[in-house]
């Protein structure tokens, strides 16, 4: 049994090999693995991961149609037919027609510009102000963190859909209504998790460091805080945006969307469900792209996760 | 040892408390009225077992917390009271290492950042020699101008925890408080470290508070040993009369806990086996913090806290039974 | 615990209070008045708002409101004007618990048998289609889920009634419209708490004494699994329990959910009010009790208050 | 502890499964517990009611057989529960609509019929203004009072008090006194309603008004008990035993998305109610409502404009009454330029419009008045036939009109001009306001803005002297049979006239017409119309031709645009 | 020659992550002997923990896979065997204690379900018994109030109280092995003390064998009878304990004992570190792993691993310098302090402790 081994190395052993070459510590200290920042790494993850590849890829699809698709269809998204209604697919309409004969591709893309915005730009807004106020209230604490964490809680008791309603009534439709109404409620949760994740922060032996060194409390926050929470922020956002989709998609279910001829989806989805037993592409149609666009930031969100989350890196 | 009086007071802890509220009505007293003085040059060990208050000691000392009750004296001066000016001099003339190589560097910034951020804040290089000072510091810990652009999490621990030292010493600092530095490191790493923080302490003339629970290390490293028991100083002495004539029955069990590596010797030792858990220091009455593990107890110990007090010169214990 | 209990009702009183002054404002914003038929005598409408007292200064109608909310009144509805609110929720609201429990028990049924079945199937093909399924089940939003599955399960292959709520048949196809979401978001973290506890450090000592796989994942696994969705069920429970307008108006549940949309539709300031603050209480509760059962799947934190 | 805690938990969630599944009030009568098993039968099951002879007690319990065997039971649904019972403060047309049904009338207007109801008859003085009506004989209130005279006269003169804040006061101004006392500038014994003694009720009115008598079946000027009322309270009508039905109906169970009405065996003509009973269901969804007609759940449906040309020949239409119009608000200045507003109305393809919005099922609206109202002997439409504009609009008339406007205005470029459309946040309000928007963006070039808002708000724009709104969205249904239904709302001081039209031409053929009768009057009122449309002072859009399907064995529905939606009195339908 | 309870033969174990395939133990052999204190001694990384949790397999499978080897329990592989008689030897043969009994213990049980969970389904001992089990070995691992501690969740007890329940754990079912995994790691000194002295009771008083695994030379020294000495997912030393500590026969042992500090060690005294890092095991040295931190390494140790060679009876070392070719180098090891008989002396002899 201890002879066995040397079979792969059929090298001869001679007294020559026997000569003492003492430690080689130089090489040992060198790091052999390419460096890589943090975000060069998620992204390769990112990469690696197929679901959260094909979200984003989705997206990307999505984002250039909804940008150029209108500009070079031949329709324009408010242009009416009253002979080419509810028309099913065709050459002439991909996506065929909706009530008022308007082609759906160019409305499905106009709705994409609405649907999309006021997803990214709620949950942006929600984020932006979470994580600073977040920020703040859980670096610095006392009584302002009390104070907020007193307001959340009570935001936290709030039901939103009504608080919703009521501001879009009281606003009149429009995206910038319907944004202002999710950010109402909305910016807490954001806020609650950054609070949370600084406080998880703060007592890191790096932050003490910064502070021992004489860092500002401001810098910390900006050079020492806020880097180690974008991976989360961005994951928490990835996952806010499908929740601002379907917020959108019901208000405007229940009439207080957007403004007439524009359209979201969830308008054209609207429509879609009263004419479901005449034309039903028209619900499928909107629906389709709600669900996949959900599914897509779902997918990405999850992806992020994994490869923004500490424990999956490196040498850990 | 009697030069020690001689010697410049460089830091001075008096009556420092460190409390934390845990609820409305449990306050846990992390660090209760502890005085102890460091000299310039000296490096004091403190120890003790997890939760006895030595690392909020030395976090309080740099300020990292705000103290219940006390001062703590530096060159003379409360640092609570410090302006911000003076503020400035003092994080760059006190600074810290911390435990856990994987959490004291900053997982998002390179080593030249994190390694640079000291002298950047405290104006000490101008951008173009920036690097070249960099690269001094680390070659002093070991490592090299390639490790410049990388990412702590490429490290190894040793490598990490070198690079916390390098930044430690970025500013030039003349007191380090170590906060268990080699705790987390594998043994046979630790003796890196171990020599590097004594080789800059001989170079650089630096003042060590060195907080450990591993007695060897504290006895190999340190002038002068204070024994922490549940945020109080148990007993305090100059390391070769602590190791040699340990007189708190705490200290006596500590010793004699630890296990020698060498196995004839340490099978044949006597040894004093404490019974009982460690009290809890949440809201602790004011009486001996050991009472409930300590062979020696009786009614006096349960009603007073014992004084700290001179039994030799240098040498400080409270116990009643001493 | 006690004080605990009382912090809790103080911030939720707090709540409620915010919430209604927040709701009253609101109202008073909203473009039109409740009595707005247009050939209403100004003396009808003086008596009218006089009746509902719309005609005192704001802050009065407030503080009156508010010393009404503390009897538990709400008034009389604007829009059926000899309908008081109470009784108005008192009738619809049953239906909506009902509707409710039965989507929150399908939901969380299924959701936990799901995410467990899926988490223990790691990667192979039974995890893919119950991921997929939760995946789905979240993106599809709740108007569309109740309009196919009335379309095509009741309409179409007419394996259960259209709508209306008298029987088990009846409630199936809303259970599992308004439970869909749930289910799929309850299975997801599900799931992924699975997988995150299977790798603790007390799963490896459960395996290390030998007890079965079942007993693991049952004793061990799903008690310290189930603390994240034991989180999020607060926010649920309160909204799947009172009623949902999508749902009801799809399937002609008389639940209280129409009156989300009708009560603004009808600037029924006094409907409004009232449904926000039994919905307000409602989650305030629900959010409460949540915290008391985390406790009680998790001693830790029984202990800790 | 713990265990029985959870134990506890687990018993009241399947408590609550099994007792909430069949929520009902605390106070229903029937048993609410029956095991779900038996109510999963299929609604349609006709046979295990043995005991369906039983009265009141298991009507209501309808549930498994919503249909009891051998009984008429008329079904339809509603998208919204009626608002109220109460004769004085229905106002919606489902609630109009069911206290048509629930309570008698000296006169009923049967579908244009009007005819003696719990009147035997009735006198009409010299003056013109002062109506005696006699009362049948053995008039019985549903439990059984007797009805009286003294009865009209309390419930027209509650109708008409202003406490009592009823919406539609105004219907009182027909009586004499009636307006101040609505306004409670008089005291309430001046009006114009009288009790002779028990059988005799004496009506007199501010100005002679053919269509007096059609009105008399509206609810308002229904009989009701002071007792009852009274003793009830605000909780009159609060419940269906809260009150007591003089019409051949009575209320059985109101409430939880459904409502039961029964027949009136103490109905004067109750031998000519061929119904037992209806049921009328709240189904918020049109889709949902369809698919239970479908079903056999339901007898009779409306049917969107969308759907109804799959139905062709097996659906029925009637007039509901509504002319859509768009109301200019002449406040603003655009539209108080009279070149302005008719290019708006010139430039609308009405025939296009129709066929998009309503698949053309809809009748283009070229003039103001429902044609079918009645004139002096025909309709009005046969009598006074007129198009104020072209079917399918005059784009070339429309820019000669806006150029002019403009030139007058000093406005260069059209899509300088924008708009402010408001309409209702429904699906087909927002359809036609972006036809109506796009026509006039492809047509003149000026822009419109659509701002939806709900119901009630639009509502409250619908009053003189606001800005809110640019152009509105609404329309009118007639309360009785006659042109003047429509055209009383424009006059200057109407206090409905929102769109602050001011014509004293138009406020003259007006005022003449109060002073004639007959042909001269009904030329009076034409001659309003005309002035009215030729002022662009509204922008027709369309006469609602509403498409229903009735099913088999249901005979005698009719529709009718007055007031009600449907008429059930005299419905009939084959047992089951 | 004392009875081998169990045989570990060319063991494999590694793990696919990301990265690659981390082999985490390579070709490892080692025997425990009945009654035997068994230590296993190596830094974090070099595949200890992996390896003693092959034994009872409880590395996940997957990421983990066995590439090769055998483990030889009572004449049956363990490597082989199904989960039902994985199960039937889990708990009741071989035994496990953990390092950290914070996170080890299922915070939402109590404390007495998860000792006498380990008779769950096993038809020989009723509840009844399960519960009076585990009252006593609570009692045996030195808890006050058994029966207020039976009812206890874990978060309830302090660190020594939880790790003694662990213990409780691996011993209720009566094993004949017991493997502590850094049992006192997370403890402090003087806990750690008391828990030592309780193993090594329990271990005297059922003759049970314990295998030990720790990264601390003092516990292995007071400890053990046997020593592996493990560096890079190999086994570099074994011998009995005092072999490995005054007869040192491998550099990296060797190493490990100068770098480190006692309480003799002088304060002018320089300590002699292992410089460098130990091997990365994505990509192990085809080598001897220590060859590049070893001031005796020579041009073959780069290339070649060497053979486990005897050096006494009982004590192997694998290192070329016990090749004949190779220089004659005296290794330092520890110096004895003592002068001592032949014979370690027994327990019985020595006065252990002085208990207060």
């Amino acid at each position: 049994m201890a002879t066995k081994k040397i079979e792969s190395q059929e090298k001869v052993i001679t007294a020559d090999l026997f000569r003492t070459v003492g430690k080689s510590v130089e090489e040992m200290e060198a790091i052999s693995r390419p460096s890589l920042t943090f975000w060069q790494e998620a992204w390769l993850r990112i990469r690696k991961d197929k679901a959260a590849f094909i979200g984003l890829i989705i997206l990307t699809v999505y984002v250039i149609l909804a940008i150029f698709a209108p500009m070079v269809s031949r329709y324009e998204f408010d242009q009416q037919d009253a002979y080419a209604m509810k028309q099913s697919f065709s050459a002439e309409h991909w996506f065929g027609t909706d009530s008022l004969g308007r082609d759906l591709w160019v409305r499905i893309w106009v709705g994409a510009r609405v649907s999309l915005s006021i997803g990214f730009i709620a949950a942006f807004i929600n984020s932006v102000i979470g994580t600073i106020l977040g920020g703040f209230s859980g670096y610095i604490g006392g009584k302002f963190d009390m104070i907020l964490m007193r307001i959340i809680d009570i935001i936290y008791g709030i039901p939103a859909l009504i608080v919703n309603i009521l501001v879009m009534v009281v606003l009149g439709p429009g995206i910038k209504s319907l944004i202002i109404a999710m950010v109402i409620t909305g910016w807490a949760g954001a806020c609650r998790f950054t609070r949370g994740e600084v406080y998880r922060l703060k007592e890191q032996e790096f932050v003490l460091a910064a502070r021992v060194l004489g860092e500002s409390t401001f810098m910390i926050i900006v050079r020492e805080i806020i880097p180690n929470l974008m991976g989360l922020i961005i994951t928490n956002l990835a996952m806010a945006i499908p929740a601002a989709i379907f917020r959108e998609a019901f208000l405007s279910y229940i009439g207080l969307g957007i403004a007439p001829p524009n359209a979201s989806w969830g308008v054209l989805a609207k429509e879609g469900t009263a004419m479901i037993r005449l034309c039903p592409h028209m619900l499928y149609v909107p629906a389709f792209f709600i669900c996949t666009t959900v599914l897509a930031f779902n997918l990405l969100g999850n992806g992020l996760r994994d490869a923004f989350d500490p424990r999956m890196r490196g040498t850990d | 040892m009697s030069n020690q009086t001689n010697r410049e007071v460089l830091l001075e802890v008096n009556d420092l408390s460190q409390y934390f509220r845990i609820s409305r009505d449990k306050v846990l007293k992390a660090v209760d009225h502890i005085n102890f003085k460091i000299h310039r040059g000296e490096t004091v060990g403190l120890v003790g077992e997890s939760g006895c208050g030595k690392s909020t000691t030395g976090r309080t000392i740099l300020k990292l917390y705000t103290p219940n009750t006390g001062n703590v004296y530096y060159g003379g001066k409360d640092v609570f009271t410090f302006t911000p000016e003076e503020d400035m001099q003092y994080r760059k003339r006190a600074q810290m290492i911390f435990q856990n190589p994987h959490s004291s560097l900053n997982p998002r910034m390179t080593v030249k950042d994190i390694v640079g951020a000291g002298m950047r804040i405290h104006d000490l290089a101008k951008s173009s020699e920036l690097d070249d000072r960099i690269e001094v510091l680390l070659r002093k810990v070991g490592l090299n101008k390639d490790h410049m652009s990388r990412f702590p999490h490429e490290f190894s621990g040793g490598q990490k925890q070198r690079i916390g030292i390098a930044r430690a010493l970025s500013v030039d600092p003349e007191f380090i408080v170590c906060d268990e530095p080699i705790s987390a490191l594998d043994v046979s790493i630790q003796a890196q470290v171990l020599n590097m923080l004594k080789k800059s302490q001989q170079d650089l003339g630096l003042t060590y508070l060195f907080i450990a629970h591993d007695l060897s290390v504290v006895k190999y490293i340190s002038d002068r040993v204070i024994v922490m028991y549940l945020g109080t100083i148990v007993e305090e002495a100059v390391s070769e009369e602590l190791y040699r004539n340990p007189l708190h029955p705490y200290t006596q069990v500590l010793l004699s806990s630890i296990p020698i590596a060498d196995p004839e010797l340490v099978r044949r030792k006597k040894r004093r086996v404490v019974t009982g858990e460690v009290a809890s220091p949440i809201n602790p009455p004011a009486i001996c913090r050991f009472v409930s593990r300590c062979p020696l107890a009786d009614q006096v110990c349960r009603e007073q806290m014992p004084p700290l007090r001179e039994v030799a010169p240098g040498h400080n214990v409270a116990c009643f039974k001493v | 615990m006690g004080k605990y209990i009382a912090k809790r009702i103080g911030i939720s009183l707090l709540t409620v209070l915010v919430l209604v002054t927040v709701v009253f404002i609101l109202v008073r914003l909203m473009p039109g008045d409740p009595f707005s038929d247009p050939k209403m005598t100004p003396t009808v409408k003086e008596n009218l708002n006089a009746y509902y007292g719309l005609d005192k200064p704001v802050l009065q109608q407030y503080t009156t409101f508010l010393g009404n909310l503390i009897r538990g009144n709400f008034g009389y509805s604007m829009k059926y004007q000899n309908q008081t609110v109470n009784n108005l929720l008192r009738q619809s609201f049953p239906y909506s618990l009902d509707l409710g429990i039965r989507a929150l028990v399908l939901s969380l049924s299924l959701g936990l048998v799901f995410g467990i079945v899926s988490a223990r199937n790691r990667g192979n093909k039974i995890d893919l289609f119950f991921v997929i399924v939760a995946v789905i089940g979240t993106s599809v939003p709740d108007f569309i889920v109740g309009a196919i599955l009335q379309y095509f399960f009741a309409v179409k292959w007419g394996l259960f009634p259209i709508a209306q709520y008298k029987g088990l048949a009846h409630t199936i196809l809303p259970s599992i419209g308004l439970g869909f979401y749930t289910m799929a978001s309850v299975s997801r973290i599900m799931r992924a708490s699975m997988l995150e506890v299977v790798q603790q450090d007390y799963i490896k000592t459960a395996r290390s004494k030998g007890i079965s796989n079942f007993r693991i994942t049952w004793k061990h696994q799903i008690r310290n699994a189930i603390m994240p969705v034991v989180t999020v069920l607060g926010p649920t429970v309160a909204s799947v329990l009172t009623g949902t307008f999508v749902i009801e108006s799809i399937f002609a549940i008389p639940g209280m959910g129409k009156y989300y949309v009708e009560s603004v539709q009808n600037l029924d300031y006094s409907m409004i009010l009232g449904q926000t603050v039994f919905y307000g209480i409602f989650l305030v509760f629900a959010n409460m009790i949540v915290d008391i059962a985390y406790g009680f799947v998790d001693p830790r934190i029984r202990i800790a208050k | 502890m713990r265990k029985i805690l959870a134990l506890l938990l687990v018993v009241v969630l399947l408590v609550g499964l099994v007792a909430c599944s069949t929520p009902k009030g605390s106070d229903d009568k029937a048993a609410p517990d029956k095991p779900e098993e038996t109510q999963a039968d299929t609604p349609d099951e006709p046979d295990d009611t043995p005991d369906a002879d039983e009265p009141d007690a298991d009507e209501p319990d309808a549930d498994e057989t919503p249909e009891p065997a051998g009984k008429k039971i008329y079904r339809y649904a509603l998208a919204a529960d009626p608002e109220s019972f109460d004769p004085c403060l229905a106002h919606g047309i489902p609630s109009a609509t069911i206290c048509y049904h629930i309570y008698g009338s000296l006169y009923l207007d049967d579908v244009g019929d009007i005819r003696p109801a719990l009147a035997e008859s009735h006198e009409l003085a010299e003056d013109q203004v002062t109506y005696t009506f006699k009362l049948r004989d053995g008039l019985l209130w549903s439990d059984g009072q007797p009805l009286t005279a003294q009865d009209f006269e309390y419930g027209i003169k509650r109708f008409v008090n202003p406490d009592t804040a009823s919406p539609m006061g105004y219907f009182a101004n027909i009586i004499k006194n009636g307006e101040k006392v609505n306004k409670g500038e008089l005291p309430l014994d001046d009006l114009g309603v009288k009790a002779l003694d028990e059988k005799t009720l004496e009506i007199v009115l501010e100005r002679p008004a053919g269509y007096f008598l059609g009105m008399l079946s509206k609810s308002f000027f229904s009989p009701q008990r002071q007792d009852i009322v009274e003793g009830y309270g605000k909780d009159y009508c609060a419940t269906p035993d809260k009150q007591v039905y003089s019409g051949a109906f009575v209320v059985t169970e109101f409430g939880e998305g459904k409502m039961v009405l029964a027949k009136n065996p103490n109905y004067f003509e109750a031998d000519k109610v061929n119904l037992d009973g209806v049921e009328i269901y709240t189904v918020a969804e049109a889709n949902t409502q369809l698919s239970m007609f479908e079903n056999g759940e339901l007898d009779m449906v409306v049917l969107s404009t969308d759907m109804a040309p799959q139905y062709e020949g097996q659906s029925q239409s009637y007039f509901d009454g509504a002319n859509d119009f768009g109301g200019p608000n002449l406040r603003n200045k655009y539209l108080a330029n009279k070149d302005f507003r008719l290019a708006l109305n010139f430039a609308i393809n009405r025939e296009e419009y129709i066929l998009l919005g309503h698949n053309g099922l809809y009748t283009p609206n070229l003039r103001y008045v429902l044609p079918q109202v009645s004139g002096v002997e025909k309709s009005y439409g046969e009598e006074y036939p007129y198009e104020a504009f072209p079917l399918q609009g005059d784009v070339e008339k429309a820019k000669q009109h806006l150029d002019a406007a403009m030139a007058e205005l000093g406005v260069a470029d059209p899509s300088e001009i924008t708009l402010k459309m408001v309409t209702t946040d429904a699906e087909t309000a927002k359809k036609e306001a972006e036809i109506l928007q796009n026509q006039w963006k492809n047509n003149l070039g000026i822009n419109v803005d659509i701002n939806l808002v709900p119901y009630k708000t639009k509502n409250s724009m619908l009053t003189p002297g606001r800005d809110d709104f640019d152009l509105i969205m609404s329309g009118w249904v007639p309360d009785y049979s006659d042109p003047y239904a429509y055209l009383e709302l424009f006059e200057s001081d109407n206090a409905y006239n929102y769109i602050n039209y001011h014509s004293d031409e138009f406020d003259g053929y007006i005022r003449k017409s109060k002073e004639t009768t007959g042909k001269e009057r009904m030329d009076n009122l034409f001659n309003a119309e005309k002035t009215l449309l030729e002022d662009g002072a509204v922008i027709p859009q369309q006469l609602r031709e509403v498409h229903y399907l009735v099913a088999d064995g249901v005979t005698g529905l009719e529709g009718y645009f007055v007031g009600f939606n449907f008429s059930y009195l005299y419905l009939d339908k084959n047992a089951e | 020659m004392p009875e081998v309870i169990l045989e570990v033969k060319n063991l494999e174990f590694s793990f696919r992550t990301y990265g690659g395939v981390v082999k985490a133990v390579r070709d490892i052999s080692f025997e425990v002997r009945k009654g035997e204190l068994l230590g296993i001694v190596g830094e974090s990384g070099c595949g200890k923990s992996v390896s003693v949790q092959c034994i009872l397999r409880l590395n996940p499978e997957p990421p983990g896979f066995f590439e090769g080897g055998e483990i030889l329990y009572e004449g049956k592989d363990i490597v082989k065997m199904s989960n039902r008689e994985l199960r039937k030897i889990r708990g009741v043969e071989i035994g496990f204690i953990f390092q950290d009994p914070m996170t080890s213990l299922n915070p939402t049980m109590r404390v007495g379900k998860q000792i006498e969970e380990i008779f769950v389904g096993r038809k020989e001992v009723s509840r009844a018994e399960a519960k009076e089990r585990a009252l006593e070995i609570l009692k045996l691992v030195g808890i006050n109030e058994p029966e207020r501690r039976y009812r206890q969740y874990p978060h309830e007890l302090s660190g020594g109280m939880k790790q003694r329940v662990m213990i409780a754990i691996a011993l209720v079912g009566q094993p004949g092995i017991i493997i502590a995994d850094e049992p006192t790691t997370s403890l402090d000194v003087t806990i750690e003390a008391q828990i030592l002295d309780i193993l090594k009771e329990l271990q005297e008083k059922f003759m049970t064998s314990i295998i030990l695994i720790t990264h601390d030379l003092g516990v292995v020294a007071k400890m053990c009878d046997r020593v592996l000495v493990m560096y890079g997912g190999k086994i570099v030393e074994e011998g009995p304990v005092n072999a490995i500590f005054y007869e040192t026969a491998h550099p990296y042992t060797s190493g490990l004992i100068q770098s480190i500090a006692t309480l003799d060690t002088s304060r002018d005294e320089e300590l002699v570190p292992i410089e460098g890092t130990p091997p990365d095991l994505f990509s192990p040295p085809a080598g001897c792993p220590f060859a590049a931190r070893c001031e005796y390494a020579m041009e073959i140790c780069g290339m070649m691993m060497p053979d486990r060679t005897q050096v006494t009876p009982e004590h192997y070392s694998a290192c070329w310098l016990l090749h004949e070719y190779a220089p004659d180098v005296k290794l330092p090891a520890v110096a004895r302090t003592m002068e001592t008989d032949e014979e370690a002396p027994s327990p019985e002899q020595v006065e252990m402790e002085e208990r207060i």
